[in-house]
Order: C-alpha cells, then sequence, then structure tokens
C-alpha cells in the first residue's frame, strides 16, 4: 500500500483519464496517442488493485472545495466494487481502441465519459454526483455526434433530460433538508418524514424524478429508444465501455437511493406496500421485467449485429433493475454478481464485434458468415461471451442469473421470475441466431481474405474474458465481496460453492463433469466416426448447383416466423412516438417564434399595454 | 488619488467623445486606434477603482460638485460596481479591437463617438445613486443603442432600430412617471434616503410608482413580453455592438431593475412585483429558448440564447433570497464572458465568409479551426456542460430557486435549457462535421488572442470558480443588503 | 372678470384637444402643427406653473425645433397618412 | 369593422390605466409643499453657489451630473443624427426661394437673434432660461436662414469642431475642479477663488455658472443646428 | 373604488400621455406614431411640474422679493429641463430612422415593414 499513498488515491483514480485524455488529443501523433490512451486506462485499474485492502476495510475520503460547492468523494467497498468493474472494461476498452481507432477526437471523449463514471462510483456528495453524471454524458455524447447526428441528439436530449430531472430532485431535497451530502441529507429527511415536515406527494415527486434520471441511464424501457442508436452508431471498442460500464452508472443511481440513502427507505416506507412488497421498489421490478421482456424480444428480431447487442444489453441491464426491485438479501446479491458479469461479458460482445467490423466492414448478418477458421481467437472468445452471456454453467453469467432466479422465487414474485425465464430463453435464442450467423455456414467469397484481429484487440478481448471464467468457476471470490457490503444471505462455502436457503452450487464439480463430457465428445469426434472432410460450398442441393445468391445457409430474417407472430405488437414503437413528439415540440417552437415576434411594431407595443394592464388590475383591485 | 478619481470614469469617455470632431481629418483606421487606446484607459481606471474597492472592502463614493449625497448626486461604486464597471471597460476595449475589421461603413468617427458614448452611458448606469440620473444615463445607452443599431443604414438596421426606439421611448416616459410619483411622495431623489423612507410612503402611490419604475427598466432588461425589440436588435446591429449589447448593456438595465426592487423591500406590495418579475423571467427563458429552436440565422439564434439567458438572470435576482442574488450576479459574470466570446467568433465568421446564414458555418472546423474552436466552447458553456463556468452558476439558480419554493419554475427553466442544448449541439455538428467548400481562411492575430483569452477565462471559471465565485458573493450582497447601502452613503441630514 | 382658474381650464381643454387633432388628422402636417400647439400650450401652462426656465425651453425646443425637425421629416418622407382600408383583421394577420 | 374593434379596445385599456395612475396621483395631492431636498436648496442657494435663479443652480452646480448626461444626451442626437443621414456627398435641395420679406428679414434679423440667445445663456443665473433655450434660439436663428435661402449651408467646418470643444470645455471645467477643489464638477470660482461674491445678482456673480451655460449655450446652438442642416440636405446622386 | 379627484393640471398631463400611447397603439403611420410618443413625452414633463408645484409661490428666482418661503420647488424644474432635451434628442433620432426607413422600404406604413420577424 506504500507504492500509493492514500491522499492520491482518488484523485489519480478520477483525474488520471481525462488528464491522459486531453495530452492525447493535443500530441494527435499516431503511436503516442494510443499509449498516452491506455496510460490514462491502466492508472486507475492499478491505484484500485493496490487501495483494494484498504478501501474494503475502511474508507478513504477525498473533497475538493471549488468554492461554490464542496466535492465530497469516498472510496468504500461499494464505491470500490464499481469502480474496479469499471476501470477493468475501461483498460480493455482502451486496447481496443488503440486498434479500432486512429484519432485524438475519440482519446479525448472516451477518457472523458471514463473519468465521469468514475466520479460517478466515487461521489458522496448530489452536486459532484450531477458534475460528473453530465461530464459521462456529454464524452458519450460527442463519441456518438461524430457518426450520427440525429441518434446523437435523440441520445444527448434524453439523456439531459434525465440529469435535469435529478437537479430538479437534488434541489428539492436541499430545499428541505439544506445539505447536498448523501449521509446528512439523508438523515434530515429521515427525520422531517418521521416528523411530517415534508409531504408525501413531495417525497413522491422526488422519488419519480430519481427513478427517471436513472431510468434513462440504465435504459428501463420507455427511455432506451436511445440505446440502439447509441451503442450502434459508435466505435465498437469504446461501446463495450459505454454499455458496460454507463448503464451501470443508471444501475449505481438505484442503488444510492435504495441503500446509500437510508433515509431513502423512508420513501419507499412511506409509499406503502402493495402485495406486500414495497411500492417502490415494486415498481422497479416491474420496469425491469418489462425492459427484460421488450428488449429480448426486439434483440432477437435485428438483423444488424450492433442493433442485436444493443437491444441485447438494454435486456441485461433490465435483468439487474428487476432484481433490485425484487429487493431481498439473495436478489440484491444475484444483482451486485451480475453487474459484474454483465459488465465482462457484454464488453467482450462489443469487442468481437469491434474486431469483425474492423476486418470485415460489414454489420449485417447475411454478409457474415465461416469465419470461424479465418479468426479462430476471437471465435474462442466469442464462444466464452455466448455462454456467459446464455447463462451456462462455467461461465459467470451463470451464477448471477442463479442468485437472481434464487431471489425472485424466494420473494414470491411468480409473475417477475416468470418473466426472468423468459427472458433468458431469447437471450440464448438471439445468441445462437450470433453464433450461427457470423462464425458457421458458408462464407461469402468476399470474406476469404479475412485475417485475425490485430494483437491489442485481442489483450483487450483476453483481459474481459479471463474474470468470465474465474468468476464462472469460483463464484465464491465475487460473492465474498459483495458480501462485504451489502448483508445478501448467500453463504460462502468455499471459493468455488455459494449457497443460498433454497439451494447450493458447486462451480467445480460442474465444471468437471463438462471438462470430462468434451473430452469424450472430442475423443468420438477424432477415433469414433470416420468423419471427412468437406469444403463447406458442396453441400449437395438436390440437383442444382449451389451459388452465391442461393445459399442454404439461411442468415436473413433468422427468426422470420417470430417476427409474423410479433407484428401485432410491433406496430407500436416507442421510437416513433418519440419522433412524433419532437416534432411536435419543433413546430410549436416555430408557432410560438411566429406568433409573438410577427415584426410588427404594433404588436409589440399592444405587449407592453398588455403589461400595464395587468399592473393596473392588481394595482387597481 | 483619493476615491473622488473615480469620477474619470465617467469624464474620461466623455471629454474622449468630444475630442473625435476635433481629430476627425486624420482617417477612419486612426480614430479606431484611437478608439482603443481610450478603452485600454478606460479599463486602466477601471481596475485602479476594482483595485481600491476590493482592498479597502468600502465602496467608493463620489460626490458630484463637492455636495454630500441626498444635495448633490453621488455615484455609490461598491462591490458589485466597481466589479462589473471593470468587465464594461475590458469588453468594450476587446469590441475596440474588434472594430478594426467587422465595422466598414462609411462615418467611423461617429461610430467611434457613439462606442464611447455606449460604455458611458452602462458605466453610469452601474455606478449612479441617484434615480433621476439612473433615468439620464439609462437615456444615454438607450439613444446610443438606436444610433449604433441603425449604424449599418440598410433597411433591416432601420426597421430594428425603429422598433427599439417606439418601445423604448414608452419605457422610458413610464420610468419617467414613475419618478415624478416617487419625487412628489418622498421629495427626495437619492436611492439611500428613497430606502430610509421607503416604509413610511403612502401605500398606492409606492405600489403604482414601483410599478412604473419596474416597469421602465423590464423594457431595457428584456423580460418577456417587453423583449420582442430585442433580436431584431441585436441582428442588426454591427457585430461588436452586439456583444457589448448582451454582455453588459443589458445587464446594466437588469442591475438597475435589481437594485430598485430591493431598495423598496420595506414598502407595501413588494412581494408581487417580485412573482410578477419571477413570472415574467420564466417567460422569458421559456419564449427565447423556443424561439431560437429552427432559426436559420445563427446571429439571431445566439441573440436569443442571450435573451434566454438573461432571462435566468432576471429569475435569480428576482427569487428574493441572497443566495439567489448572488448566483443571479455569478451567472452575469459568466454571460457576460461567454457571449462576448460568442458574438466576437460568429460576427468575425459573418464579416469574413460573409453572413452569418447557417450554411455559412459549415465546415467550419476545416475553414477556421480557431474561431470554430473559440465557438465551440463558448457554445458548450453556453449549454452549461460541467468543467466549464456557466454550469456552476446555472445549477445554483436553480437550487436557489426551488429553495424559495420556485419548483414549477425551475422545472420550466430546465425543460428550456434542453431545448438549448438542442441547437447549439446541431451548430457544433454542422460546423465540425459539415462538409466545406475546400478554402482555408487566414484568422488575424488580435482577435485569434482574445478569443483564446476567452476561451482561458471560461476554463479557469469552470475548473476553479472559487475567486469568482467570492466577487460574485460580495457583489451580490451589494445589492441585497440594503441597510449596508444605506449605512454606506454618507446621507446629510436634509429631513424636515 | 379676468379670473385665472377659468384660464387655466380653457388652455388645458385647448391642449388636450390638439393632442387628439394631432393624433387624428390623416394629414400629417397638420398633426405635426397639432403637436406644436401642444407644446405651445404646455409652454403656457409651465408658465402658470411658476416655471418660467421651463416654459422657455418648452417653447424654444419643444415647440419650435421639434416642430421644424418632424415638418423636415416629412418633407422627405410623405405627406398624407396612407391609411387605406383597414385590411383582414389585425387580429387574424397575426 | 376590425380597426373599430381595435380602437375600442384600446381605449378601454387606456382608461383603465389611465384609472390606475390617477389613483396614483390621487396619493400626490396637487399643490402642498412636499420639499424635502428643495428646501434645503432654496435656502442655500445664494450662500453655496451665488446664483439667484435656483433651477439654473440646481442644473449646473447641484445635480451637475444630470447636465452632463444632458449634453452628452444631445451631443449623441446630433452624432447620431449625422450618422444615418450621412452621404458621401450631400446638397441642399430645397426648390422654392424664400419671399423678399423673408430674406430681408432673415438677414437683418439674424444678428438681433443670436445677441438675444446670448443673452440668454449669459444671464442663466439671474434670469429664467440658461443654456438650453439660448442654444434653440441660436438654432432658431439658423433655421430662419435655412427656411429663407436655397443654397444657404452652416459652414461646416467651424460647427463640428466648436461643438467638441464646447464639450470638452464643460468636462476640463469639471476636472479643474477635481484638480483644484478635489471633487468633480466642484464651482473652483466661486468656492476657492471666491470670484464675485460682493455683486451678487449682477452679472459676474455665480460662480461657473455663466461659464458653463455658455459653453453649454454654444454647444446646444451648433448641435441643432448640425440636426436640421442634415435633415435638410439629401444625398447627390451622380 | 372612489374616482380620484386629482387637480386640473394632473387630468392634463395624464390625458396627454393616454392620447399620445393611444396614438401610438392605434396608428399605422411611422411618422404619426414618432408625433404620439413626442405628446406623451410632454404629457410627463408636464406632470412632473406639476407635482413639484405649490399653490400660492411664485417661481424659484430669488430675486428681492422672493425668499425660500414664497418659492415653488426647483427641482422639477431642474429635472424637466433636461427631460425636454432628451425627448427632442429621442424625437430627432427616431425621425432620422424614419427617413432611412422610407428610402429603403418606400413606405411608412408599418404593418409593411416586417422584414425582421421570427
Amino acid at each position: 500500500m506504500t507504492l500509493v499513498p492514500e491522499a492520491y488515491v482518488v484523485p489519480l483514480t478520477l483525474f488520471s483519464p481525462l488528464v491522459f485524455g486531453v495530452l492525447a488529443w493535443l500530441f494527435d501523433r499516431d503511436w503516442i496517442r494510443e499509449i498516452l490512451g491506455v496510460i490514462g486506462a491502466a492508472v486507475p485499474v492499478t491505484v484500485l488493485s493496490l487501495a483494494y485492502e484498504k478501501a474494503s476495510s475502511g474508507t478513504i475520503s477525498y473533497t475538493i472545495d471549488t468554492g461554490v460547492f464542496k466535492l465530497h468523494f469516498v472510496l468504500n467497498s461499494l464505491s470500490w466494487y464499481f469502480a474496479f468493474i469499471g476501470a477493468l472494461v475501461g483498460i480493455a476498452m482502451a486496447f481496443g481502441l488503440s486498434s479500432t481507432s486512429r484519432r485524438g477526437y475519440d482519446w479525448l471523449f472516451s477518457l472523458m465519459s471514463f473519468t465521469g463514471v468514475m466520479g460517478v462510483f466515487l461521489a458522496r456528495d448530489f452536486v459532484s454526483l450531477f458534475l460528473f453524471w453530465e461530464l459521462m454524458t456529454f464524452g458519450s455524447f460527442m463519441m456518438v455526434l461524430r457518426r450520427n447526428r440525429h441518434e446523437s441528439l435523440k441520445y444527448f436530449v434524453l439523456s439531459v433530460i434525465g440529469a435535469y430531472s435529478m437537479l430538479l430532485a437534488i434541489g428539492m431535497v436541499y430545499a428541505k433538508t439544506g445539505t447536498l451530502d448523501y449521509a446528512m441529507a439523508s438523515q434530515t429527511l429521515l427525520l422531517l418524514t418521521k416528523m411530517g415536515g415534508v409531504s408525501k406527494a413531495y417525497v413522491d415527486t422526488i422519488f419519480a424524478l430519481f427513478l427517471l434520471a436513472f431510468g434513462v441511464k440504465a435504459g428501463v424501457v420507455p427511455l432506451h429508444v436511445w440505446a440502439p442508436g447509441a451503442y450502434g452508431e459508435n466505435d465498437q471498442s469504446y461501446t463495450s465501455f459505454f454499455s458496460g460500464v454507463l448503464s451501470k452508472a443508471g444501475v449505481y443511481g438505484f442503488i444510492i437511493t435504495l441503500f446509500v440513502m437510508p433515509s431513502l427507505y423512508g420513501i419507499y416506507f412511506a409509499m406503502g406496500t402493495f402485495h406486500g412488497h414495497l411500492t417502490g421498489t415494486y415498481l422497479i421490478a416491474w420496469a425491469g421485467a418489462v425492459t427484460v421482456v421488450v428488449a429480448s424480444f426486439l434483440a432477437v428480431l435485428q438483423e444488424d449485429i450492433r442493433k442485436l447487442l444493443a437491444y441485447s444489453s438494454v435486456g441485461q441491464v433490465g435483468y439487474i433493475i428487476l432484481a433490485l426491485g425484487v429487493f431481498n438479501g439473495v436478489a440484491v446479491g444475484g444483482a451486485m454478481f451480475h453487474v459484474l458479469s454483465h459488465a465482462m461479458f457484454k464488453g467482450l460482445f462489443w469487442l468481437i464485434s469491434a474486431a469483425l467490423i474492423l476486418r470485415t466492414g460489414k454489420t449485417r448478418f447475411e454478409d457474415f458468415g465461416g469465419l470461424a477458421e479465418k479468426m479462430p481467437v476471437t471465435f474462442a472468445m466469442a464462444l466464452i461471451a455466448v455462454l456467459s452471456l446464455a447463462g451456462i454453467p462455467p461461465m459467470a453469467g451463470f451464477a448471477s442469473k442463479w442468485l437472481i432466479y434464487e431471489g425472485a422465487i424466494q420473494a414470491h414474485m411468480p409473475l417477475v421470475a416468470g418473466t426472468i425465464f423468459l427472458g433468458s430463453a431469447l437471450a440464448f435464442a438471439y445468441v445462437v441466431r450470433f453464433l450461427y450467423a457470423v462464425w458457421f455456414g458458408q462464407r461469402p467469397s468476399d470474406l476469404d481474405d479475412v485475417r485475425e484481429a490485430p494483437l491489442p484487440l485481442l489483450v483487450g478481448m483476453t483481459i474481459l474474458a479471463i474474470p468470465n471464467i474465474v468468476f464462472g468457476i469460483a463464484p465464491g471470490l465475487a460473492v465474498r465481496l459483495i458480501n462485504r457490503f451489502f448483508n445478501t444471505n448467500i453463504t460462502v462455502n468455499s471459493y468455488y460453492s455459494i449457497s443460498t436457503p433454497t439451494g447450493t452450487y458447486n462451480a467445480l464439480s460442474v465444471t468437471l463433469v463438462l471438462i470430462v463430457g468434451l473430452a469424450i465428445a472430442g475423443l468420438i469426434y477424432i477415433y469414433g466416426a470416420n468423419a471427412r472432410k468437406i469444403k463447406v460450398t458442396n453441400t449437395y442441393q438436390s440437383g442444382n448447383p449451389v451459388t452465391e445468391e442461393y445459399n442454404l445457409v439461411i442468415r436473413r430474417n433468422f427468426y422470420r416466423p417470430l417476427a409474423e407472430a410479433l407484428d401485432f405488437w410491433l406496430k407500436y414503437s416507442w421510437d416513433r412516438f418519440y419522433e412524433r413528439l419532437a416534432n411536435l415540440t419543433e413546430d410549436f417552437a416555430d408557432w410560438l417564434r411566429e406568433g409573438f415576434y410577427n415584426g410588427n411594431v404594433q404588436s409589440y407595443s399592444w405587449y407592453l399595454a398588455i403589461i400595464l394592464l395587468i399592473l393596473a388590475i392588481w394595482g387597481v383591485l | 488619488m483619493n476615491g473622488q478619481y473615480a469620477s474619470l470614469l465617467v469624464a474620461l469617455p466623455l471629454i474622449s467623445a468630444f475630442f473625435v470632431p476635433l481629430i476627425k481629418g486624420l482617417g477612419g483606421r486612426a480614430i479606431k486606434y484611437y478608439l482603443t487606446l481610450i478603452t485600454a484607459l478606460q479599463a486602466g481606471v477601471a481596475a485602479w477603482v476594482f483595485k481600491t474597492v476590493y482592498t479597502t472592502g468600502k465602496p467608493i463614493i463620489v460626490m458630484a460638485g463637492g455636495w454630500r449625497p441626498p444635495v448633490g448626486i453621488d455615484l455609490y461604486i461598491g462591490h458589485f460596481a466597481a466589479l462589473f464597471v471593470l468587465i464594461v471597460a475590458l469588453v468594450s476595449f476587446f469590441m475596440a479591437i474588434f472594430s478594426f475589421d467587422s465595422v466598414s461603413t462609411e462615418p467611423t468617427d461617429k461610430y467611434a463617438m457613439l462606442f464611447l458614448l455606449l460604455m458611458l452611458g452602462a458605466t453610469g448606469m452601474i455606478a449612479t445613486g441617484d434615480i433621476f440620473n439612473l433615468f439620464v444615463f439609462m437615456e444615454i445607452t438607450s439613444i446610443t443603442a438606436y444610433a449604433l443599431t441603425a449604424y449599418n443604414k440598410t433597411g433591416e438596421a432601420a426597421e430594428a432600430a425603429m422598433k427599439y426606439i417606439v418601445l423604448g421611448g414608452i419605457g422610458s416616459s413610464f420610468f419617467l412617471i414613475g419618478i415624478a410619483l416617487i419625487y412628489g411622495s418622498t421629495g427626495t431623489l437619492n436611492m439611500a434616503q428613497l430606502a430610509q423612507l421607503a416604509g413610511s410612503i403612502n401605500p398606492t402611490v409606492i405600489k403604482v410608482g414601483l410599478s412604473l419604475l419596474v416597469f421602465g427598466l423590464a423594457v431595457e432588461a428584456e423580460l418577456f413580453p417587453l423583449n420582442a425589440w430585442a433580436p431584431d436588435a441585436y441582428q442588426a446591429a454591427p457585430h461588436p455592438v452586439t456583444a457589448m449589447f448582451s454582455a453588459f448593456v443589458v445587464k446594466a438595465g437588469l442591475y438597475a431593475l435589481a437594485r430598485l426592487v430591493y431598495l423598496f423591500s420595506h414598502a407595501a406590495g413588494w412581494d408581487f412585483i417580485l412573482k410578477l418579475l419571477v413570472i415574467m423571467a420564466t417567460l422569458t427563458v421559456f419564449a427565447a429558448e423556443f424561439s431560437a429552436l429552427r432559426q436559420r440565422d445563427v446571429k439571431r439564434m445566439i441573440a436569443y440564447s442571450s435573451i434566454s439567458q438573461v432571462g435566468l438572470i432576471a429569475l435569480a435576482l428576482s427569487v428574493g433570497s441572497q443566495l439567489g442574488v448572488q448566483a443571479g450576479v455569478f451567472h452575469m459574470i459568466n454571460h457576460a464572458v461567454v457571449k462576448t466570446l460568442l458574438f466576437l467568433t460568429v460576427g468575425y465568421v459573418g464579416v469574413k465568409v460573409g453572413g452569418t446564414g447557417i450554411e455559412n458555418f459549415s465546415g467550419l472546423g476545416r475553414k477556421m479551426p480557431l474561431t470554430a474552436f473559440a465557438l465551440t466552447v463558448g457554445a458548450l458553456a453556453a449549454v452549461g456542460i460541467p468543467l466549464f463556468n456557466i454550469f456552476w452558476s446555472k445549477v445554483w439558480i436553480i437550487i436557489a430557486s426551488i429553495e424559495q419554493g420556485y419548483a414549477w419554475e425551475a422545472g420550466v427553466v430546465l425543460a428550456a435549457s434542453v431545448v438549448e442544448a438542442v441547437y447549439y449541439l446541431r451548430l457544433i455538428h454542422t460546423m465540425w462535421f459539415g462538409g466545406w467548400d475546400g478554402i482555408r481562411i487566414r484568422e488575424s492575430l488580435p482577435l485569434g488572442t482574445i478569443a483564446l483569452f476567452l476561451v482561458l477565462l471560461i476554463l479557469a471559471i469552470g475548473v476553479y470558480p472559487n475567486p469568482f465565485w467570492t466577487l460574485a458573493k460580495s457583489a451580490g450582497t451589494d445589492i441585497f443588503n440594503v441597510s449596508r447601502y444605506i449605512a454606506n452613503v454618507p446621507l446629510m441630514g436634509v429631513g424636515p | 372678470m379676468n379670473c385665472i382658474p377659468c384660464a387655466e381650464y380653457i388652455i388645458v381643454a385647448l391642449m388636450i384637444g390638439s393632442a387628439i387633432l394631432a393624433v387624428e388628422w390623416r394629414d400629417l402636417l397638420a398633426a405635426a402643427v397639432g403637436m406644436a400647439a401642444v407644446s405651445l400650450f404646455a409652454s403656457i401652462l409651465f408658465f402658470l406653473l411658476q416655471a418660467p426656465d421651463v416654459a422657455m425651453t418648452e417653447a424654444a425646443i419643444g415647440a419650435a425645433l421639434s416642430g421644424a425637425v418632424v415638418i423636415f421629416a416629412i418633407k422627405r418622407t410623405q405627406r398624407f397618412e396612407t391609411e387605406e382600408e383597414e385590411r383582414p383583421g389585425w387580429w387574424i394577420r397575426w | 369593422m376590425v380597426s373599430v374593434l381595435k380602437r375600442s379596445l384600446a381605449i378601454i385599456t387606456l382608461l383603465i390605466i389611465g384609472y390606475w395612475l390617477a389613483q396614483g396621483l390621487a396619493g400626490v395631492p396637487f399643490g402642498q409643499d412636499r420639499m424635502l431636498v428643495g428646501k434645503y436648496y432654496l435656502e442655500n442657494v445664494k450662500a453655496q453657489t451665488g446664483a439667484v435663479n435656483a433651477v439654473t443652480a440646481i442644473v449646473v452646480n447641484y445635480r451637475g451630473f444630470d447636465t452632463l448626461g444632458e449634453v452628452t444626451v444631445l451631443f449623441i442626437a446630433s452624432t447620431g443624427v449625422g450618422a444615418l443621414l450621412w452621404r458621401r456627398k450631400k446638397k441642399r435641395t430645397a426648390k422654392t426661394e424664400g419671399s423678399v420679406v423673408l430674406r430681408t428679414g432673415s438677414e437683418l434679423l439674424f444678428p438681433f437673434i443670436l445677441m438675444f440667445g446670448t443673452y440668454i445663456f449669459i444671464h442663466g443665473h439671474l434670469t429664467p432660461g440658461g443654456g438650453f433655450p439660448g442654444g434653440a434660439t441660436i438654432a432658431t436663428a439658423f433655421l430662419i436662414l435655412y427656411m429663407a435661402f436655397v443654397d444657404y449651408e452652416i459652414p461646416h467646418r467651424l460647427f463640428e469642431p466648436l461643438e467638441g470643444l464646447a464639450g470638452m470645455g464643460y468636462v476640463l471645467v469639471g476636472l479643474i475642479g477635481l484638480a483644484i477643489g478635489s471633487y468633480f464638477l466642484f464651482d473652483w470660482i466661486w468656492q476657492t477663488w471666491h470670484w464675485g461674491a460682493a455683486n451678487l445678482g449682477r452679472l459676474f456673480s455665480g460662480g461657473f455658472i455663466p461659464v458653463i451655460y455658455t459653453l453649454i449655450g454654444l454647444k446646444v446652438g451648433t448641435e441643432l443646428s448640425g440636426i436640421v442642416d442634415s435633415m435638410l440636405t439629401e444625398e447627390v446622386r451622380e | 373604488m372612489s374616482v380620484p379627484h386629482i387637480g386640473l393640471y394632473y387630468f392634463g398631463a395624464l390625458s396627454l400621455v393616454l392620447v399620445g400611447i393611444y396614438g401610438v397603439l392605434v396608428k399605422k403611420n411611422l411618422l404619426k406614431i414618432l408625433i404620439s410618443l413626442s405628446i406623451v413625452e410632454t404629457g410627463v414633463n408636464l406632470l412632473l411640474i406639476s407635482v413639484g408645484y405649490i399653490t400660492g409661490r411664485s417661481a424659484p428666482i430669488l430675486s428681492e422679493g422672493i425668499g425660500p418661503k414664497q418659492a415653488v420647488d426647483p427641482i422639477p424644474q431642474a429635472l424637466v429641463l433636461t427631460a425636454i432635451v432628451i425627448g427632442v434628442a429621442t424625437t430627432a433620432m427616431a425621425l432620422s430612422v424614419a427617413i432611412t426607413l422610407y428610402e429603403k422600404y418606400g413606405t411608412l406604413n408599418i404593418e409593411e415593414i416586417r422584414r425582421l420577424r421570427g
């Protein structure tokens, strides 16, 4: 611990990415920029890992007095957990970026959003939360602005509406409590709710505004509209950070309202109960459930690899929100674990798609095919990511999903548990579609000269693949970490087996069985069936030769029947609704401008007379 | 060098303006150099005044003609006035340098005279301690503004000036009726003595008088229905003059409004005036932001954005708490810096590329990189992105207004600033990622240095706002705390 | 019967009358003369209100010069107010 | 039809505003003695400024800043009108020559009007009327010449510098006051030199009021005639 | 809601202001508006002076016969001196703008002078 003195831990994690980002933007030479960027992303990871014991036992606090406000940051076990996940995906993103984007612009704004997320996780008072929240939003917005104006404006407007509703809530909390710090604000709010100093409606509005603010960033259904555009129209390796960690800022926001501010418990208790569950958390649970279902259905029907991954990311974050909403020990523990696993496998997925797009230049499924031989390492990484996302045992995804199932069942929420099962089934569906369309099947002729992904991208992928496996085999490690800041009643028997009141999961035995099974299958494959090596293209097709345009592999509209079944629901899309809303406001703006500033000096003097009339009427009455 | 030399703030621009007809023969360029020299001198005097006021902590009371306040007119240069006179002088100095390239219409000597007298009017409005003197300086500012708006002698400029004259004329006449009423009931014109006597005036008279004063100044300070003249005047005036309009002419009107409103805080019916001002301020922000949404002319768009920020300042000032006024003053400083930068860059593009339509701005990033960078920083600051200066004051204004119970108004203001983000970011996108015709334009050095200085100032305030916040705090208390104002003015016992 | 108060009433009535006429007349020259008349009557009223300085200034500047300036402006623009029939409602063409 | 609606609406609005203002004015009854600072002025005007005419003493001495502002306003007006109506080459476009009576009359009367104007502003501190009416009378003198003669133009090369010099003179007097009596616009003739204290009520009294009023008179005269000239000369279209 | 009985001069001044504002609100011709504005300014000056008048006292020229007790309030007269000249200055400026407008637009009807709108 002596290497990095305690006072420098927080400022280093917070500001080194931004500082190095600015440096990378200034020294825009080819290799200097990449090195600076990677250093910028590496500093938080190293500093956080060094500060592990200090943070997990006590707290490291740090204040910046900017005169206008005192920004107060604290590194305790909860914020260390989130910050470390962010830093890990950050370093992977840095490696990915160094091969996919050659511009100082991307480095500056990706590292700026990195600083923003770190600030959000470490903040201890509302204003610094709001400041870093806006910084994070602005950084990510600029990344999207470069590539697509419409999507970026949609993203910025929604997240600024979220940010400003948070500012309104902060103002309302400050108006009642007079302080901006979490702890003090929560105490005084608790007292006020007890003594009735604060009306219920006031508390409800604060809750609604916070829900809106964090819902936008976490992509809860009605507010998820920006996700496909923002995640898709972006440099894919940056999206690994964008969807892996920035959505976690939204989740962290929910955690602040639920746990960090105990007084807001008061809100949840004050809001009464509904079927025995707190209405507040019940609402959150259902929001998560709806997100899971809607996003998974939409993900399955996508034709573009980036849109599929985007909707799947929204769905997975829906899992976490759902688990937080279920609000019992096991579920919240599962949610925290899923935060970790989702960051890992979703980050990995986006890096893989970055490699694919970098090498082939294509993004639609029908152009891909048969890339397993050409890009073997990326294929292996894709296998890990697919297993983890689908929740298949040896990978981390399974452990966290299993905990969430356990939690939901214990909390007697059958319908919500139902949506989880449906969601994970659909997850498996679109993951298979991805696996099949991209890696197997017939390779189009123009992809023959595809080479393996560049080294830095591969390094980034391995950085994210290892935790998937490690935490898959040893979930106990992660759960022990989570138990340090939440008293989830998940007992850790040993590093590889965890048990909840209703069941235990021994990861080691499962992995051993899997390895044995694989070994047997391998033996049969090599010695048993005398399998011939068949060229992929010459599959027999009832007499007529297999040509380019009529190939057997159905990559296009893989789930056409499902789409037809759902077309009743697909008519309504939130996206079109928001478009119409935006046009409505613009037309209203035009009408107002033409109406009020109509250029006629006489009407202007009539406005003056009207104001005089108002003053007169007040004076006379 | 006792405090009375602060009267140079008024005397210097005046004597140099009268000197210009004598050097008419030297030609336009020499006059512009002369103009820059005089504004630099004025900035020096203002800096000296700023130093003395902020080191001694006591305001400078300039007593014209040696008569003590209620008898003679006094210039009360307190914390706010010292700070803002310096801002006025600096902005005028920058705009004088900017006039070299941007003002080419013919009678440059008359332009120099009007320029100096606009600066004088704003300085006088901020410094004066007497309501009729406030009226005279308001008239000086207004009439110079009329002349400067119509200076380009195009059809639009004359039309904009005509609208400004008709509305400004009505506003100032009613302001004068307000002064007649206030003088009729109290017998004195000095602000400090008025504050003392405010409680004892007959309630109907003070209600009518105060509303008329507020009405007159609201026309000058561009509150909602009364600011119909503002977008045209900003668009039609020469570029440096527009920057001066938005940087300090409107601020002087706002300061006078706040000073008068808080002077009569003991009078009857005072809270209604505040409620009306809050409503008008919120509507200003709302109407101006929405009108800027689909603007084809960037200069008019930034004019609307400036009006909406002025509405935000008016909201902060009329919230009625010390914190609100301090946040409002801090926003005044930030807004002055940002808007000067924006109008400087837009004006420069208008001059170099010919016209300030949005199509001239596409691909500006490659055509004029330095100006595009400065414009982007200014736009981002105006939107309220963190690490820039307006973020701090906007957060404080929202918190102060919610604290005083105006949560709905804060909501409307935030919704309006979402709209502001949209049109500014559209401008940034067209600038950096729009197509361009390939000609790269060389940018002039002096304007580049000014733009860079302003950018650094914005970032400095944004990253570490402490020194500027203490300035704003002391200036805010100077307006809000009327009893201290009365104590500082050496009133002669003239009472009955 | 030289009562001063009835002189005041007459002059005030004349002043208001000439003000209304100045506003209503279609011929701008007549309106300018009306304005000068208002200014003249105001100057007399100032005299009656024991304000000789103001009376002289009002007479010299108000009546003479502003009247002259308005007339020069009419010389350079147009004489008659083109009060064509009121087109469809000022409300409608908002 | 609509204009009748508009006019009636205007009348109603104005009546309500008028009623409101009348209620405000009712609180300030006509003709009562509510003087506060005015009483101080009336009691000490003779001792402190040496002027008999209290109004001019207030205008120049006590509330000097207002008049300084006032002179600037007029200066802005003439510069503004000059700037707006500025053309490269301008010429008088009057067509009808003044009648014989007007021409001879104006030639004869011109010096007397000038003399009367100077009389007004030199005796500002004694008799009613000061710089402004004096200056206005001088301007009317030039106005009459413009009326009478088709090609008469005021000597620009003399008037513009004179206007600037008069304005500078006024500010210089104030600055001298700042230098000598350490207050801007300090009446150094009356307060420090105690000049003309003996012959109160006669010409050489009233401190620097006559000096300033002469300057103001010249300035107002030149400015207003400048405005008249800008208005009456139009562009020469080649 | 009693009808306020104000002095004759107040009534005159107030009605001048109202007639002026009526002219601005109703008339279409720009010169007519400027004339109305000038009338408003004269009305306001009259109001300011009548506020300072004290019945039974004479002009504030302190010659032999008139002491401080016999003089009217001098301050409003000082103020009006400035206000009149400001009124003339504004009117002169406005008229020169009207002249330029007429040259550029060819009309003085404010309904047609509407290029800057929206």
